[in-house]
């Protein structure tokens, strides 16, 4: 049985911040102690919509920053958000004021693995999925990582690549489909070059689930680790509703269906079953 | 001092609050929010004879007040569930209710045979909004015959002392009628209700959103739909417990159930939405209680059917 | 150039955006509002023969993403009715599908000879989702056999150039089995769906809300069980033009029902939530069909049941 | 056919002002030409709960006062509500701030008769009901009537009777359920004498159906015109839904469950079925 974060808390969190960075939110909340034990993939889970919502399920994001120990003693942790504006929930959220207050849960989920030895990693991210990697590429350094990155999405606006979150990096490429920043493609088209030019020996992604698998094939090819951050509908972000799950090869070889949000978000890139939304793949666990 | 204790036939409870079947995980997972032993009990996820994967993804949709379902009772199967899940909320003192799910009436035998005499389990739901396999995947609850057939089957197989509460599907055309079959058959109590079969559209890829198309509806927005089946089938059958769910999300909520004829309350979607939501629920429903003057959580049970002229 | 027209039979009306039943009170009061022109078709209140005062207030209660409401089919009768509110209408050049309600089977038969011919009337929707008095209060179309007699008896009582449309409850078992007994009775088409049976209790006086304690539940809160049930009787009736309702408030919810069958659209509650809601729906659901790449309205009905390889 | 107020319109009302008086809140909105088309009696219905909300039905505010005319030409009309923040609909429109836009049908429903030849007027409220009274009083008062007054409420702060709003009234009188103002007792006590002192000819009244039906009772002994401004709960407000009946005799003495959102809110008294909540009254058309 695998287990909910066993540092998640529920709060009611602040905005300390909001501010309109090319198509998202770069959003501040003010979160007690939660700040203090969030590691780089963790993810908090929000309530949307208000009072008399209509919205009855929580949102999840994924940690962009935890800000702690930098701060004077005694004050209030910090997490910080990226927030697409895409349905009625982020739309709601990224439309909060300062001095609001948002019920968060967190932090919660897996994190990025971090490598015992220093490595060359190779961070890879589509769209908001960049927010995540930021922080663990400053983690990575400290640690003696170098760090290359990779950023794509549908166009420039929608590259989050703050100047302050390129400081612990080596090297920064962009993708974008429309061609209208950094390279025009998909950052998969980018991957065999930079990996072979920087000798990369582990990915760490966040992005799409197409994007994901297409790095993962990219990642067999090369035999690279890949730690990969998915994305599944998530219904409780905790562990007790079964909607987030997708085919896992656990360590005895058996593929079940594993809850994204316990089990992941950061997940063994080479142990998921990738492609499998609308059918169970064959020979997975009570199938 | 309010008493709070509510009877399921042969078994007490400190308190009527209970988590929803399929809507709490192991348990372990709500544990860290706030002790478990502040419910009345955990409502465990139905369980099956053996391992099951669950329907594909995507299984869930937000729907207006609400989400559909899709999980297909993924679940270990009832010997790692036992040995697992069972083993973990007992040492944890725990009050158990156990759900159990069948593809046949000769599965609810099997699976009652495993769970006659447990400690700390103090009653039995049967979940027969079930599809049959043996019938066409028709659901078990929805047709007098296979409902009766189940829980028959289940009563041969468990003991007096254990209370077996038959959970009924709301999509029927008389739910008084399966409520009486049920009960004949050998029910002590009904749970009420199952989520209520529904589909959404995904309008960009213009296909059922969910996997396996339909799913099952629940939250608030089925809230009037429960509270219309408990006040039906409590009218039909005063004296036979019911655990009232469907869309109660605070103590106002479950205070309504109550009122038309609940005696016990599991709270499900709500704990997506919040995982503290059961205590929420547990200590509004108390005040709303005491400020109305019930000293006892029983009197207020079904209270809503009272004559016109009281 | 999109074409927006749609077939219910025999008849054709320029786009498929209709109002419900009950829910645009004569027409004239929504006048103010938008020309009614814009509209496929008015959907009048249902009509009884004699004058009749409706249910008691309370007759309404808000829900999550919902109502509930127990009007009890308050009206003036069929003379008044053609006298006034139909009069009214064809001279504002609107066309007109009347919706009728009978306590008796023969009820059926006599309003369907009363409205047969008239001009601009292009429907006759059939709402046999009443309590049959001759039968305890069931209500018609919830078992095979009333919902058969009811439909047989309009059948012989109009020719073939007005489209006969049985409208169906969805508090049944299996609304296939429903729609395919009205189908064979002489039904050309569907409404799908009424309201869905529900109860709200209030908490303050501890009695069911409404006057009559149950009512029907309508809006966005029912919106998965009207996809489910036009996408059921659709994949079992695919020839049956069928008109969708229950929650429709925008182009996209429309949009939902017509993916699962809907050749026309019918919004009732989301009328009271915004008198300009059936425009707002209207020029919604033209520009996501167009987006999307459709040339003809009628190629989106009953698009999401292609096959998975598509 | 009795037809909606055909001065109705749908705007996209702007918040001018929310302030918190007593209980209530007394609002101003920029609300374009429907001030110059609201008459002492009528309301608006406006949509609460914003963009994701579980809230379908629209909420009815009597309109406390219209201005139009005194204001420069060219600047939109503004119309100023008293809301009792109590449910979750009430409680957001409540909570709007300046600046943010409401969804507002009007000007609906009848509104109260004017005599055409000047009278003693004598105008009950019972809580937030004296909102729609001050703009009357100040009518009356230009047509050469005397008005007085008279306002109840469980309490001192539910009283609802602004120093500008007493401008155009004789005398006013308060009473409280607990005596924290006023003469201890309901309005209904205080009428007799008031109606004696000031010879009262007509009384106009708004607030809650008890209290109604006990003015009635006075007006038929005192043998008076009785103007009365009723409040069922109404899911639309135009006259489509048929929620918000009260039986109420017609000129052809035939009771009729009548829609006081298009009949109503006034009404004269005398025709209404008081208590007839919960069964409809025998001899009603169609019963
Ligand atoms: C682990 C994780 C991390 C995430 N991190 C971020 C982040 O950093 N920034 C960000 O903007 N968003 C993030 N998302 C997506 C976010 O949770 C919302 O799903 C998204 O904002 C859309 O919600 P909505 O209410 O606006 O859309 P709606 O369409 O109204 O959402 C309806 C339902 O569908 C689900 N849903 C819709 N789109 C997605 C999606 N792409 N992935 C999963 N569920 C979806 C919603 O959660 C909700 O339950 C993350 C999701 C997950 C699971
Ligand atoms: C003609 C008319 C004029 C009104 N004028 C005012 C006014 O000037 N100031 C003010 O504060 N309120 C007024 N109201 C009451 C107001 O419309 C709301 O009903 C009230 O604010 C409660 O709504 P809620 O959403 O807060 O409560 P909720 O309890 O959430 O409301 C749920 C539903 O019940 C209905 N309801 C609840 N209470 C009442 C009530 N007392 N009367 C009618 N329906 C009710 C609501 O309209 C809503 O549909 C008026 C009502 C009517 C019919
Ligand atoms: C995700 C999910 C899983 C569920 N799984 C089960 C289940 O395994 N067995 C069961 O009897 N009911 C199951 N249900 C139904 C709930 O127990 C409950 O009857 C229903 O959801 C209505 O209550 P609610 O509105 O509080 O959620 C499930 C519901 C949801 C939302
Ligand atoms: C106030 C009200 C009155 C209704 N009256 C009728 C009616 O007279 N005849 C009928 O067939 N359906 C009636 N209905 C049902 C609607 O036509 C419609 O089927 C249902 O409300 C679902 O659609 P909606 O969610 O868009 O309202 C009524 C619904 C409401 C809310
Ligand atoms: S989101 Fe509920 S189990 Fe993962
Ligand atoms: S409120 Fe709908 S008819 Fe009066």
């Amino acid at each position: 049985m695998s287990s909910i974060n066993p540092r998640a808390v529920q709060i009611e969190a602040e905005v300390v911040s909001n501010k309109k960075v090319g198509a998202y939110h770069h959003m501040v909340f003010s979160v007690e102690g939660m700040a203090a034990s969030a590691r780089p993939g963790n993810f908090v889970a929000i309530s949307v919509g208000g009072e008399s919502t209509g919205l009855v399920l929580r949102r999840a994001f994924a940690i962009y920053r935890a800000t702690d120990k930098s701060l004077p003693a005694g004050s209030n942790g910090l997490i910080e958000l990226v927030i697409a504006p895409h349905g009625q929930g982020s739309t709601w959220l990224a439309s909060r004021q300062v001095h609001e207050k948002v019920n968060m849960v967190g932090p919660l989920g897996t994190s990025f693995g971090i490598p015992t030895e220093p490595v060359r990693a190779l961070l890879v991210g589509g769209g908001y999925g960049s927010a995540p990697l930021f922080g663990l590429a400053e983690l990575l350094k400290s640690r003696g990582c170098r760090v290359d990155m990779v950023l794509g999405a549908s166009s420039a606006g929608k590259i989050y690549a703050p100047l302050e979150g390129k400081r612990s990096v080596s090297s920064m490429t962009i993708t974008t489909d429309d061609g209208s920043a950094g390279l025009q493609g998909r950052v998969s088209d980018a991957l065999p070059q930079l990996i072979e030019e920087n000798e990369s020996e582990i990915i760490y992604s966040c992005g799409p689930m197409a994007m994901l698998q297409a790095i993962q094939a990219i990642a067999d090819k090369y035999n690279l680790l890949h730690q990969a951050s998915v994305e599944e509908s998530m219904a409780c972000g905790i562990g007790v509703c079964m909607t987030c799950v997708v085919p896992l090869r656990g360590s005895d070889g058996v593929v079940r269906m594993s809850r994204t949000c316990i089990d992941g978000p950061v997940m063994d890139g080479s142990n998921v079953i990738w492609d499998s939304q609308r059918r169970i793949p064959e020979g997975t666990w009570g199938a | 001092m309010f008493d709070f204790s509510t009877k399921l036939s042969s078994s007490t409870l400190s308190n009527p609050i209970l988590t929803a079947s399929g809507c709490a995980g192991s348990g372990k997972e709500l544990s860290q929010f706030f002790p478990l032993t502040e419910l009345g009990a955990i409502v465990t996820k139905s369980i099956m004879l053996k391992p099951r994967s669950g329907r594909a993804t995507p299984r869930m949709a937000e729907t207006p007040s609400g989400m559909l379902n899709s999980i297909g009772l993924q679940g270990p199967g009832i010997d790692l569930f036992l040995e697992n899940d069972i083993a973990w909320l007992q040492e944890a003192g725990v009050k158990i209710i156990v759900s159990i799910a069948g593809e046949t009436v000769d599965d609810y035998a099997a699976l009652a045979r495993r769970v006659r005499s447990l400690p700390n389990v103090v009653g039995l739901e049967v979940n027969i909004s079930c599809p049959n396999v043996e019938n066409r995947g028709m659901v078990f609850s929805c047709q007098p015959d296979t409902a009766r057939a189940a829980i028959e089957n289940v009563r041969r197989n468990v003991g007096n002392d254990l209370p077996i509460i038959a959970k009924l599907s709301p999509d029927v055309t008389d739910i008084s009628l399966i409520a009486r079959e049920v009960v004949s058959a050998g029910a002590d109590g009904l749970a009420l209700i199952n989520t209520v079969l529904g589909m959404v559209i995904d309008v960009n890829t213009m296909r059922p959103k969910l996997a396996q198309k339909t799913g099952g509806l629940s939250g608030p927005a089925i809230r009037p739909i429960a509270v219309r089946a408990i006040y039906q089938v409590h009218a039909a059958l005063p004296k036979i417990p019911i655990i009232g769910m469907g869309g109660v999300a605070s103590g106002k909520d479950a205070l309504e159930l109550v009122l038309a004829g609940a005696s016990a309350i599991s709270v499900g979607t709500a704990t997506f939405g919040n995982p503290t939501a059961v205590i929420k629920v547990k200590e509004e429903l108390k005040s709303l209680l005491v400020e109305r003057g019930f000293e006892k959580f029983s009197d207020a049970v079904g209270f809503a059917h009272r004559a016109e002229s009281n």
